[in-house]
């Protein structure tokens, strides 16, 4: 196609939801509520065709360049408003607008008839301008207006019941936790401006690529990049709000805090791969946060109650393979999890969001079971998602997941270990969920089981083409052993500093044995647990013995960041104002004004009005002055 | 005979000066000053300037204090008036005037001009003539304007007891 | 009367400062008499002596700098004296009516 | 003689809305408004950004025995300054229009007569000139908060007063002494900029200056005055104090002391730089613990021109430029969220944020518009608090690495305080017992849509601005860093 034709189009990608932003602003209480479904879903839609056209380009061109304007320059500082697009980014632009579009659709459904439909699919609109312009930005900077502005979606969706104030806290834990991160990836750009002095992202990697060239803070600039991405994709330490994210409806749980924005910090990553693989040190950081992240969240998860946090916690410890792929340096292997995930995951959600929309906003998992006589559609799919996420083959999962599996086993056994047990973790928090929902007697409450029903057919029919791809996206890599050619990676080279790993074939045969026969074993014992003993969460925390309270009060980090930073900062802050400011310095100010009258108020004594006492001062001021001339 | 007029005239002046301040009675004080005024009167002519010896005695003995008598009598202040400083003020005023002599001979010491004589001596220059001369020549202008204080002294003054007047 | 003013045998004899010095004396004791006196008779008196020790020492430096400004100027400051003093005896009397006394400390209002 | 207009306009308005009848106070009010963005406009079409020289020179002689002339002109960063003013200005007529106030001639007079004053220390081109207009601004607004304030204006106006006053008078020594320093006493910008200083003088040449800028700013910690005066003031005088009052004193930095002690500013400036920074943390702390929405955007604002300052003081052009952009951002900023308040206010009769609540039911559009200005507050993308933003912590860290650290953690609490407080005032339930806040009204809108369209324009299209600025702020730079090379070199 002509580059001038690509050009434009890549200027409609994100353009297109920008203008069903604006639109929907406009005529917010002037459209009914399917006009602005519709529309919003419709400028995803195309621009998720355009997307595909700008993928099929990509094939032969390598990459497409659109500088729009110049937005800041003065002095040597240049920072163009211009978008890049090659492989990573297309594929990434193909999930966004893909799995967006689905989940727009699924939304007309879920949000039916609530106060603020019109507005939702504007924020929903915004995000996806934002996140397309995350993914093609040229420059760093560009790149952290989208970094920001999906936590700004994220901000107004997770608020979007806004006159529950649970959820207004909830919001603005996201908002400034992703803000910490900001703090980093702003300060990692000064520094990379320091070192390189531009903001371009090929020409950094360019530059750091030149041979002997030697950047001595490439170390802080790969680190400073990670800690902007654990803010952005919840690890450790800053991932208490993601669970806390879940107050947003569930459409937004599955877009934002599943699917495309928590995975900003690994696209980050990749995108500076070349960066990363400079720097051993930050890799080893990434690599121990992702698997202690991945354990972390994963044990949480097991004794959560809500449908939604434990896919919340899902989520956190899944970001956590994939960073922890990509401390092993196997990039490819973590962007392939990543499309897996976005699948799989949004599946679940949008499953769980089914449910609940079944079931009147019940997301207590104590409160169902036995669904799937209700719910058919809605259980068959979120099975196929459950097999996913569990890495049964031949299911997505299972490829992506072994791709991480395999390449840690090259690194060390004990590494390999660390991984199969995440997921063996995932396994029995996923079948847990699933066998309290859907099997099992009902524990439904009556009034609500009156009502219980099935989803309209526009929310099953998303549901269904995810669960295809969940089923199937695993082809995307097939590796060797399967007769697959691993196009994905193939697909990636061009940006990816990793060699191929030549594993010997009967040892992956093993592995995979390994964690096929893990995963079995796990299932069975929740089966076993859930099923044949029928058991269910209990009401009341404090019967639970000591481990087991420790986990479902999620380690306790909530409590122990508010007691050791959040009230800290509060009582020194009320300190400052009401001491050293009111106080101290003003009082100082004050104090100043107060000497100045304390000492008038006693030089006043002196004007006692006594005329006798006048002429005496007179008499001694005419002997004074007298005096003065005769001294000097 | 010139030293001797000089130093007894100085004596009475300082004398009667001192006995006008420490007086009770304040006719007393009114009478002492007369008598200094006389003496000065008296150094004014032995100074060559007789008109302003005359014009001294005329405005100050006939005049202002007359005037005091006057108004003292007016009052009916003939009585001892007890009313009395604190020792320490007292103290304090001889001291103050103590060192306000003090100081100011110290600084005429320190101009080093005594002992001067004028070379030419015009013994003219006290009289009418001459000061007439001067007056309306160079200092015509201050002169009037005397007169135009002179009014408004006198305008003050009616106005002062027109008031009281009126509030009675 | 003639013998007396004989203005070269006195100015010999008599030297300038002690002229000087009488006006100093004459002028601190009244500023004393200003100071020491609670009666405003008393204090008008004192400053009407001080004006004369300046009018002698005006007169003697007239003569000395053979210069009639210096008899010019005394009768400018009798002037202003005069003036003063009718000035002056009318607030006092005015003062006696109102406060039936001539004590300066029964005036203590002269302040902000 | 435009320069001349562009000083005596207001001036002359205020003239004629005292002699009006009451009932065309407004109008006049608004038609001299715009009437002055006009005559900026026209200065802005005359200008020439690559040649950077000053245009609409005016120089009168005026007291020739010590050298003082009425020397006005403008070049990009006076323009920029201008426009700011001129806008900021209208926007705090607009803000008054809904007010019930007494005296209402006399108020809107004032308040233009501010603008003529301020306007007049943008152009002046006699350090003399400029330091009346600089006394001259205080005036008005001492009177405007004293008798329109809330509550117990009188010590704040005092405070207010005098230790701005305070300040200047170190400035005015500072001036008659520069004045007097060169062969003949002269106080126009050339004679100042061409004086060769010694290293001493400039230090305190720097210190008489700085301390006048530090207090009227204000940096910590000379700040105590700021949130009291801001809270009492009436919106209007808020809004002019903290969009453009204080932004003379950050112009004058550029025009009057990076220039004229180079070598001071090159040695000392870190620590001013040091105490704006400590503000900016101090300032984001305290409004962190504020109860009272007003005065938890004066600290915010303490905040935030803390960065600008401390970003100038830099020196680096893209220090200086971002500052500039970040004076308008702030300027534009300050008028939507003090207004905010000013709408609390009307319906509630405090700014006590737990006062409010669900606002967002009753008004969504306030709440939308209470979103964006926030947003551009803390300097969110797109908005116009970010170019500047990122770039004053760019030219800091590329200076002094920690400071710039410390800085952008002050930014992160800035969005804390904002989303709280917003979160507070805008969202949850309605409190019992009142049915809210209703629509804005017509003239709430015509402030708050120019506002946005502001912040978002600058936002997306900062360098329009720049480009204006641009050649002005080598023009300085190359001054400065003349100098300072010379003296290295030796």
């Amino acid at each position: 196609m002509e580059n001038n034709i690509l050009q434009l189009i890549t200027i409609l990608i994100p353009g297109l939801p920008l203008l069903g932003f604006i639109l929907h602003y406009i005529f917010n209480d002037k459209i009914s509520e399917k006009i602005s479904g519709m529309h919003a879903t419709l400028w995803v839609f195309l621009a998720f065709i355009l997307s595909c056209t700008v993928f099929y380009s990509i094939g032969d061109k390598g990459q497409i360049q659109t500088h729009l304007f110049s937005w800041i320059n003065t002095g040597d500082l240049n920072i163009p408003m211009a978008f890049i697009i090659d492989q990573l980014s297309s594929i990434m632009m193909l999930l966004i607008t893909g799995v967006g579009s689905l989940i727009h659709i699924y939304s007309i459904g879920y949000m039916h008839g609530d106060k603020g439909f019109n507005r939702f699919f504007a924020y929903l609109n915004l995000f996806i301008f934002f996140m397309l312009l995350l993914v093609m930005a040229d420059n760093y900077v560009l790149m952290f207006v989208g970094w920001e502005g999906v936590g700004l979606c994220s901000w107004l969706l997770i608020g979007f019941w806004y006159q529950n104030q649970e959820y207004n806290k909830a919001a603005n834990k996201a908002f400034i936790m992703n803000r910490i991160g900001d703090l980093a990836m702003i300060i990692a750009m000064f520094l990379i401006f320091n070192q390189f002095g531009t903001l371009i992202i090929q020409d950094v990697i360019s530059e750091a690529t030149v041979p002997g060239s030697l950047h001595i803070h490439l170390g802080g600039i790969t680190l400073l990049l990670f800690i902007a991405a654990t803010g952005k994709s919840a690890q450790i330490p800053l991932f208490t709000w993601l669970p806390d994210a879940m107050a947003g409806p569930t459409p937004v749980s599955a877009l934002i805090h599943a699917a495309t924005m928590v995975t900003a910090g690994i696209y980050l990553i990749i995108r500076n791969n070349v960066l990363f693989s400079m720097t051993p040190d930050t890799m080893t950081v990434i690599m121990v946060t992702g698997i202690v992240t991945a354990i972390f969240a994963g044990s949480i998860a097991v004794k959560q109650n809500d449908i939604k946090k434990i896919l919340a916690y899902s989520t956190v410890s899944q970001l956590g393979l994939m960073f922890f792929a990509l401390g092993l340096g196997a990039y490819a292997a973590a962007f392939f999890h990543l499309i897996t995930h976005a699948f799989f995951k949004a599946l679940l959600f949008l499953g769980a969001g089914s449910i609940i929309h079944g079931l009147h906003g019940e997301q207590d998992i104590r409160k169902m079971g036995g669904l799937h006589r209700y719910m058919k559609t809605t259980h068959w799919v979120y099975f196929i998602g459950l097999l996913a996420i569990m890495a049964v083959p031949p299911f997505s999962g299972f490829f992506s997941k072994d791709g991480i599996l395999i390449a840690a086993y090259h690194k060390s056994p004990l590494l390999w270990g660390l991984g199969l047990a995440s997921g063996m973790l995932t396994v029995f928090y996923m079948m847990r969920s699933y066998l309290l929902v859907f099997h099992g007697d009902s524990r439904v409450e009556k009034d609500t089981m009156k009502h219980i029903h099935e989803s309209p057919p526009v929310m099953t029919v998303p549901l269904i083409l995810l669960s295809v791809l969940a089923l199937l996206g695993g082809i995307i890599n097939l590796p060797h052993i399967f007769h697959g050619n691993t196009w994905l990676q193939h697909y990636l080279t061009p940006i990816l500093t990793e060699g191929s790993i030549h594993a010997d074939i009967a040892l992956e045969y093993i592995l995979m044995g390994i964690s096929v026969s893990a995963v079995a074993l796990v299932s069975y014992f929740a089966y076993r647990i859930y099923i044949v003993k029928g058991a269910v969460p209990s009401e009341n925390n404090e019967t639970q013995g000591f481990l087991s309270q420790l986990l479902s009060s999620r380690y306790y980090v909530d409590e122990i960041y508010q007691a050791v930073i959040v009230q800290p900062f509060y009582k020194i802050s009320a300190f400052f104002y009401n001491i050293l400011d009111l106080k101290i310095i003003d009082g100082a100010v004050n104090g100043l004004g107060k000497l100045s009258f304390f000492i008038s108020g006693h030089a006043k004594e002196t004007q006692n009005g006594n005329i006798s006492y006048y002429l005496f001062a007179m008499a001694l001021g005419m002997g004074g002055i007298l005096f003065l001339f005769l001294l000097f | 005979m010139t030293e001797i007029l000089f130093y007894s005239l100085s004596i009475i002046a300082i004398a009667t000066s001192l006995l006008m301040i420490f007086h009770k009675n304040a006719m007393y004080s009114v009478l002492f000053l007369l008598a200094c005024f006389f003496s000065i009167a008296g150094l004014f002519v032995m100074l060559n300037a007789q008109f302003l010896a005359v014009v001294h005695i005329i405005v100050y003995a006939g005049a202002i204090m007359v005037l005091f008598l006057y108004v003292i009598m007016f009052l009916n202040m003939s009585t001892p008036i007890t009313i009395r400083k604190s020792k320490l003020v007292m103290f304090a005023a001889v001291l103050t005037g103590l060192m306000m002599a003090f100081l100011l001979v110290v600084s005429v010491w320190q101009t080093q001009a005594f002992g001067q004589h004028p070379e030419i001596v015009d013994q003219n220059i006290g009289l009418a003539k001459t000061l007439g001369k001067v007056l309306f020549n160079e200092y015509l202008i201050p002169f009037e304007l005397t007169s135009i204080l002179f009014i408004s002294s006198m305008v003050g003054v009616v106005i002062f007891n027109k008031k009281e007047v009126e509030d009675e | 009367m003639n013998e007396l003013i004989n203005l070269k045998d006195q100015l010999r004899i008599i030297p300038l400062e002690h002229y000087v010095f009488l006006c100093i004396i004459l002028f601190s004791i009244g500023v004393m008499g200003v100071l020491l006196r609670r009666n405003m008779i008393i204090v008008f008196l004192s400053i009407e002596l001080m004006l004369n020790s300046i009018n002698l020492l005006a007169v003697t430096f007239s003569v000395y700098h053979n210069d009639a400004s210096g008899q010019a100027f005394v009768f400018f400051v009798m002037v202003v004296a005069a003036a003063e003093v009718a000035v002056g005896l009318a607030m006092l009397v005015l003062i006696f009516r109102n406060i039936k006394s001539v004590d300066i400390n029964a005036l203590n209002h002269l302040k902000w | 003689m435009l320069t001349l207009f562009i000083i005596l306009f207001p001036f002359v308005s205020a003239a004629i809305i005292l002699l009006s009848p009451s009932e065309y106070t407004k109008k006049l009010a608004v038609a001299s408004g715009l009437g002055t963005i006009g005559l900026t406009l026209v200065a802005m079409g005359n200008y020439q950004s690559t040649q950077a020289d000053k245009i609409w020179e005016l120089n009168l002689p005026w007291i020739k025995s010590l050298g003082i002339s009425f020397h006005v002109g403008m070049d990009g960063i006076s323009l920029v300054m201008l426009m700011l003013s001129s806008f900021v200005t209208l926007m705090a007529v607009l803000t008054s229009l809904n007010d019930k106030f007494a005296k209402l001639p006399l108020y809107y007079a004032l308040l233009l007569i501010m603008q003529g004053a301020m306007n007049g220390v943008f152009v002046s081109l006699d350090l003399f000139i400029y330091y009346i207009f600089w006394e001259l601004a205080l005036i008005p607004a001492y009177f405007l908060i004293l008798m329109w304030g809330d509550g117990e204006t009188r010590m704040t106006t005092i405070k207010f007063f005098l230790y701005t006053l305070m300040g200047s008078l170190f400035m005015l020594l500072g001036i008659i002494w520069l004045g007097n320093m060169g062969p003949s006493a002269g106080y126009d910008i050339n004679t100042i900029y061409d004086l060769v200083i010694g290293k001493d003088r400039q230090l305190y040449i720097f210190m008489m200056f700085m301390f006048a800028y530090a207090i009227k700013i204000p940096i910590f910690p000379f700040h105590t005055w700021q949130p009291d005066t801001y809270t009492k003031a009436p919106v209007a005088v808020t809004i002019m104090l903290s969009g453009i009052m204080l932004k003379m004193a950050i112009y004058s930095i550029i025009r009057w002391v990076i220039p004229v002690v180079p070598l001071a500013v090159e040695v000392y400036g870190k620590y001013f730089i040091l105490a704006a920074v400590v503000g900016i943390l101090y300032a984001s702390m305290i409004a962190l613990v504020q109860k009272d929405l007003k005065r938890l955007f004066a600290y915010a604002s303490i905040a935030h021109v803390g960065l600008i300052t401390a970003g100038i003081l830099t020196v680096t052009k893209t220090g200086v430029q971002g500052g500039i952009l970040q004076m308008l951002a702030h300027g534009v900023n300050v008028v939507g969220l003090f207004y905010i308040t000013q709408i609390l206010r009307r319906y509630k009769g405090t700014n006590e944020i737990t006062a409010f609540g669900g606002i967002r039911i009753t008004a969504p559009v306030f709440a939308g518009f209470y979103m964006v200005i926030m947003f551009g507050s803390i300097a969110l993308h797109l908005t116009n608090g970010f170019p500047g933003e990122f770039m004053l912590l760019n030219a800091l860290y590329q200076t002094y690495p920690w400071m710039s650290l410390v800085a952008a953690s002050g930014v992160i609490l800035g969005a804390v305080y904002m989303l709280v407080s917003y979160q507070k005032v805008m969202s949850g339930e309605i409190p019992d017992g009142d049915g809210g806040v209703p629509a804005l009204n017509n003239i709430d809108k015509l402030v708050f849509i120019p506002v946005i369209l502001m912040i978002l324009a600058a936002g997306l299209f900062p360098q329009w601005i720049m480009n204006i600025s641009d050649g002005s702020v080598d023009k300085i730079i190359n001054l400065y860093q003349t100098e300072v090379n010379t003296f290295l070199n030796k």
